[in-house]
């Protein structure tokens, strides 16, 4: 944590840049986003175990990009969101400077080869937990599955604060905010919030890193990251497609290869 | 004084679900308690500091049919639900923070134009309260009007003592048509002093100065700041027992289906952006200003009534760690008085 | 006893192969089951997999979705984009549970108005079999309208 | 309204279509239900949400007079889902309306005095209800002086009405369109309504300013008012926020502690300065 706050205090001196978003000391011995813009306050970052919620989401926020040149505490997950953000030309290469960060180990990225490097050496590893969920529903029968998630998704109300908390739900209206035609029912009941769920896994397709941000951002403790992970899954057997590793590739939905599996299609 | 045994009031409620009111009561699902009716009482429990979805859902649930209409030709019939006399609802286990949430926004939907449908519901609810015993750092319920052991808004209020039994409290008609029915299931106890059993919440701040001040503080820099980590979801609002805006919707085909209202957040960018695309709230720190402002500012000089009772939900439930007790006792302790 | 369930079918089709094919079916006067309802799009590629949510939201049994064959796109790539989007959400509706028995995609030509009556048939038997489609119960809203 | 359930709509037959302007339509509405139209008021500067059913609910003034009772009328500009819906709709369809709500202009506060109707583009319509009113009540009012610009010629709406108050002589009309907008026919003035206003120079004294028209519009011509010499409490407008309920529930239209559909639509310049800028 020396390092990193030493590092952060000659970015902000040196005036390269001139904030940088990290993690802090929240309420309730909680972690929460800060905003360092002086090198005075280099010594409020923290970064520890509690410190997961993925900070990319606040790299494009208007607020943060009055502030000038910033950079990020980003954990591997984080570092991957970057690459994918660079790969949708969401972010442009160099815009950030990306102070990654794992267990003790800090590393300075500034390029995007360094991020690409990075990204593709420091895998994103699910706790033990998500793991053994995904075993868990993998081993449940289509009707116990169904069963599962219509229980999951009877409690969401539909707050978005997945889609909030998702750096690469970056759209500035939704497809749920579209009501010609209304596609996704806007009541949150099963239907409705099916409509939403399914929409927003196959929106991450091949995009989404499996950070987990968006299922510790849900109030109602439904584990929503398991759909996208499991939509990134089906991208990487059927299309060998790594999301956040390269940041010149394209999207997994929309492009193809003529070799695609159609073993279904009659 | 009455009192009633942990046994006798599962009987109690499970008696109330008999008779075939719908019993509204905390269950857990996963790792959050959320309210949900019940018919057995086996599920039902007692061991939670607040629930993650507040109960105002008994009086203006997450969604609900406004009227109902099906195309025949060229006309148009229309239903409406509130002709139907509303279920009789009992709500178990709402703190009594909650119960005053429960109270204050049924007075909300009552001023002026009064919306029939909340008021049946208000009308066909009774409220059966739980003192707390067990407060958490996120709870300010005294900050706000309330307390651990507040009636307002309850009809019954229990209060757990000794002996695995609960002091209760019988508050109004509706409480006393209850245990007046069920007198077995009571017992009499001397009068008790409640306040030995009560959780201890500190007064963080008064709502009455932050009123005074927020009166002035719209272009205060404190918003700024504060809401420079808030990601505009709209998890603050959706759990709040007091947030009460509403989205209006069309549910079904073009020739059948109904008009819906749902919950929505000011704090999403879209709930004020006009047609045009002019958006009187452009930036997230305008939005959680008029949340703030709305509660503890708007809503009190309109009509007399804190919009927050201090139950601290929107903190616990918030993804960044946005913390309304804190940024209540910022406004508190740094905008300046005039 | 006798199936009298009669499923009800929506076909998702092309304009320019299987429309036509589904056309030549008919002027070739192969008989095939009613129950399918078509719905013509400009190309596979257009077919929004939000499309099939609603149809099943709406009462279909089930869903037929066909167009040209791989190389044949009337667009060149409409349909290779369209496989991508199906394979994931084929598999993203099973792993939400859902039966996609009743999801059939296909590729038909304008010259294969045979397979056409094929396809629909199988599906028609096919679902019947499995019955109408569970729908997803709006648990809640059920009960406010019953409550009133 | 039909029950005591506010969120039920009366049920209007749409009587007669006008187009006014490329997609800008006015509908004459007629009550279904003969003993609702009987009890129905309304007052200058109230308003309704219309509905398409299955496609939703959408807010704007009733631009008809109170003193023409048979009927409700209303003028908008096809945007988003609702209005596009209305737009579809043929004479003989029903649609739902909620109404009346909001505040009133204060007519019979202004007694004796002067009226100046400043409108720009889409906005004439919430303000020819209240000029029809206060023509079918010429006497209670001194002069009567209409400013109404629009982008374009055909932009302008209600055409018909404005041939006619161009030759009532109890009225005076000035109409203008923005540089660019005018035709070869074109014989009103060109320029944007301030600057026009400013040129016309009406006089102060005695006499109640209306300025409704666009956010930009309206934040340029309050300034040249008050340079004329009006005063925050004889300059009137009308607000149109995002609204939802129009009842002072769904919180949409809150500004401070108003609701605009609810303590609104109708403020004067004096009551908007003591709110906070949003809307």
């Amino acid at each position: 944590m020396q390092a990193l706050h030493q590092k952060v205090k000659e970015l902000l001196e040196s005036g390269k840049v001139q904030v940088v978003i990290g993690y802090g000391e929240g309420s309730g011995g909680k972690s929460r986003p800060v905003f360092i813009r002086s090198a005075a306050d280099a010594a409020k970052l923290v970064w520890d175990d509690r410190c997961h919620q993925n900070l990319a989401v606040y790299i494009n926020k208007p607020e943060i990009k009055k502030m000038g040149k910033a950079a990020i505490v980003a954990h591997p997950a984080a570092v991957r969101t970057i690459v994918q953000m660079i790969a949708e030309h969401q972010l442009s290469s160099g815009a950030i400077i990306v102070l990654a960060v794992e267990n003790d180990t800090l590393e300075e990225l500034t390029d995007n080869s360094s991020l690409e490097v990075y990204a593709q050496s420091h895998p994103v590893l699910f706790p033990p937990f998500v793991v053994k969920e995904i075993e868990d529903i993998a081993a449940l029968s289509a009707a116990e599955r169904f069963e599962f998630w219509q229980n999951e998704l009877e409690k969401c109300f539909k707050c978005y604060a997945c889609r909030a908390a998702c750096p690469l739900c970056y759209c500035e209206r939704c497809i749920v905010e579209c009501n010609q035609p209304q596609w996704v029912s806007v009541p949150s009941h099963a239907q409705g919030n099916f409509e939403w769920h399914m929409n927003r896994a196959m929106h991450l397709a091949g995009r989404c890193v499996s950070c987990g941000s968006c299922t510790i951002a849900c109030p109602a403790g439904i584990p929503i990251g398991l759909l996208t992970i499991e939509a990134s899954r089906i991208a990487r057997t059927e299309f060998g497609f790594e999301p956040g590793i390269s940041c010149d590739a394209s999207s997994a939905m929309s492009s193809f290869r003529n070799e695609d599996k159609e073993t279904f299609i009659q | 004084m009455k009192s009633i045994t942990h046994d006798n009031l599962l009987k109690l409620l499970a008696g109330l679900a008999d008779e075939g009111k719908i019993v509204y009561a905390p269950v857990r699902k996963g790792q959050k308690v959320f309210f949900a009716p019940v018919q057995n009482m086996q599920p039902v429990v007692f061991d939670y500091i607040q629930t993650t979805e507040s109960p105002k859902l008994v009086l203006f649930p997450r969604y609900e049919p406004l009227i109902s209409f099906e195309y025949q030709g060229k006309e148009v019939k229309v239903d409406d639900p509130s002709a139907a006399a509303p279920a009789e609802r009992v709500l178990f286990g709402s703190r009594p923070c909650d119960a005053m949430a429960l109270k204050r926004l049924a007075e909300f939907f009552d001023r002026d134009i009064p919306d029939a449908l909340i008021a049946g519901r208000q009308k066909a609810l009774t409220v059966i309260s739980m003192s707390c015993i067990k407060a958490d750092a996120d709870c300010f319920c005294t900050s706000t009007g309330s307390s651990p052991g507040d009636i307002c808004g309850s009809d019954i209020l229990l209060t757990p003592v000794e002996n695995n039994g609960y002091a209760a409290e019988i508050l109004t008609g509706k409480g006393a048509s209850i245990a007046d029915r069920c007198s077995s299931l009571f017992s009499e106890i001397p009068e008790i002093r409640k306040e030995q059993y009560l959780a201890k919440v500190e007064k963080a701040f008064s709502h009455e100065e932050v009123r005074k001040k927020l009166s002035h503080a719209f272009d205060h820099d404190i918003w700024n700041g504060a809401s420079l980590r808030c990601i505009g979801c709209g998890a603050c609002a959706f759990v709040c027992p007091m947030c009460s805006c509403f989205d209006i919707q069309e549910e079904g085909t073009a020739k059948k289906g109904s008009r819906v209202r749902c919950w929505d957040s000011c704090g999403f960018s879209l709930f004020t952006l006009h047609t045009s695309g002019h958006n009187p709230r452009h930036n997230q720190s305008e939005r959680w200003r008029q949340r703030v402002m709305h509660k503890f500012s708007y809503q009190p000089e309109a009509a007399e009534l804190t919009g927050c009772v201090g139950c601290g939900r929107c903190s616990r439930a918030c993804p960044s760690d946005m913390n309304l007790k804190e940024q209540l006792q910022d406004i508190a302790a740094n905008v300046e008085t005039v | 006893m006798e199936n009298t369930f009669e499923p009800k079918i929506v076909a998702y089709v092309c304009n320019w192969c299987t429309y036509a094919g589904a056309d030549l079916t008919g002027t070739s006067r192969i008989k095939y089951a009613a129950n399918v309802r078509i719905v013509r799009f400009p190309c596979t590629g257009r077919i929004d997999y939000n499309l099939l949510l609603k149809a099943l939201a709406l009462g279909a049994d089930g869903i037929i979705v066909s167009g040209c064959h791989p190389n044949d796109c009337h667009y060149t790539s409409g349909n290779f984009h369209a496989r991508r989007r199906w394979i994931v959400f084929k598999q993203m509706m099973e792993y939400m549970g859902y039966d996609m028995r009743r999801v059939k995609f296909s590729w038909v030509s304008a010259a294969e108005g045979a397979k056409w009556a094929d396809i629909v048939n199988t599906t028609v038997r096919e679902i019947r079999e499995l019955g109408p489609a569970q729908r997803i119960q709006n648990e809640e809203f059920r009960m406010m309208n019953s409550e009133g | 309204m039909p029950s005591n359930n506010i969120y039920n709509p009366y049920l209007m037959r749409i009587e007669k279509i006008t187009d006014e302007a490329p997609g800008v339509k006015t509908f004459r509405l007629k009550f279904t239900n003969d003993a609702e139209r009987e009890q129905f008021n309304f007052k200058a500067g109230q308003f309704g949400e219309y509905s398409v059913f299955g496609e939703g609910e959408s807010t704007f003034c009733i631009a008809s007079s109170p003193m023409r009772k048979e009927y409700v009328e209303c003028t908008f500009r096809q945007a988003g889902r609702v209005t596009s819906a209305l737009a579809r709709r043929e004479e003989g369809d029903v649609i739902g309306f909620r109404g009346p709500y909001g505040n009133i202009f204060p007519l019979e506060e202004w007694k004796g005095k002067n009226l100046l109707f400043i409108a720009g583009g889409i906005a004439l319509p919430p303000m020819r209800c209240v000029i029809w009113n206060a023509l079918d009540l010429r006497d209670w009012f001194k002069d009567i002086t209409v400013v109404y610009g629009a982008r374009s010629v055909a932009d302008l709406v209600y055409k018909y009405e404005l041939d006619e108050w161009g030759k009532r002589s109890d009225m005076r009309l000035t109409t203008t369109v923005d540089p660019g907008g005018e035709n070869p026919q074109w014989t009103g003035k060109v320029g944007f309504v301030p600057k026009v206003l400013e040129e016309l120079a009406p006089a102060s004294s005695n006499t109640i300013a209306i300025v409704c028209g666009p956010p930009v519009m309206i934040k340029f011509t309050f300034p040249v008012l008050e340079k004329l010499g009006f005063t925050p409490e004889t300059m009137y407008t009308t607000l149109e926020n995002r609204m939802k309920c129009g009842v002072g529930k769904c919180g949409r239209c809150n500004v401070g502690p108003v609701y605009v559909c609810k303590d609104g639509p109708v403020f004067s310049y004096g009551e908007l300065k003591k709110l906070p800028a949003e809307y």
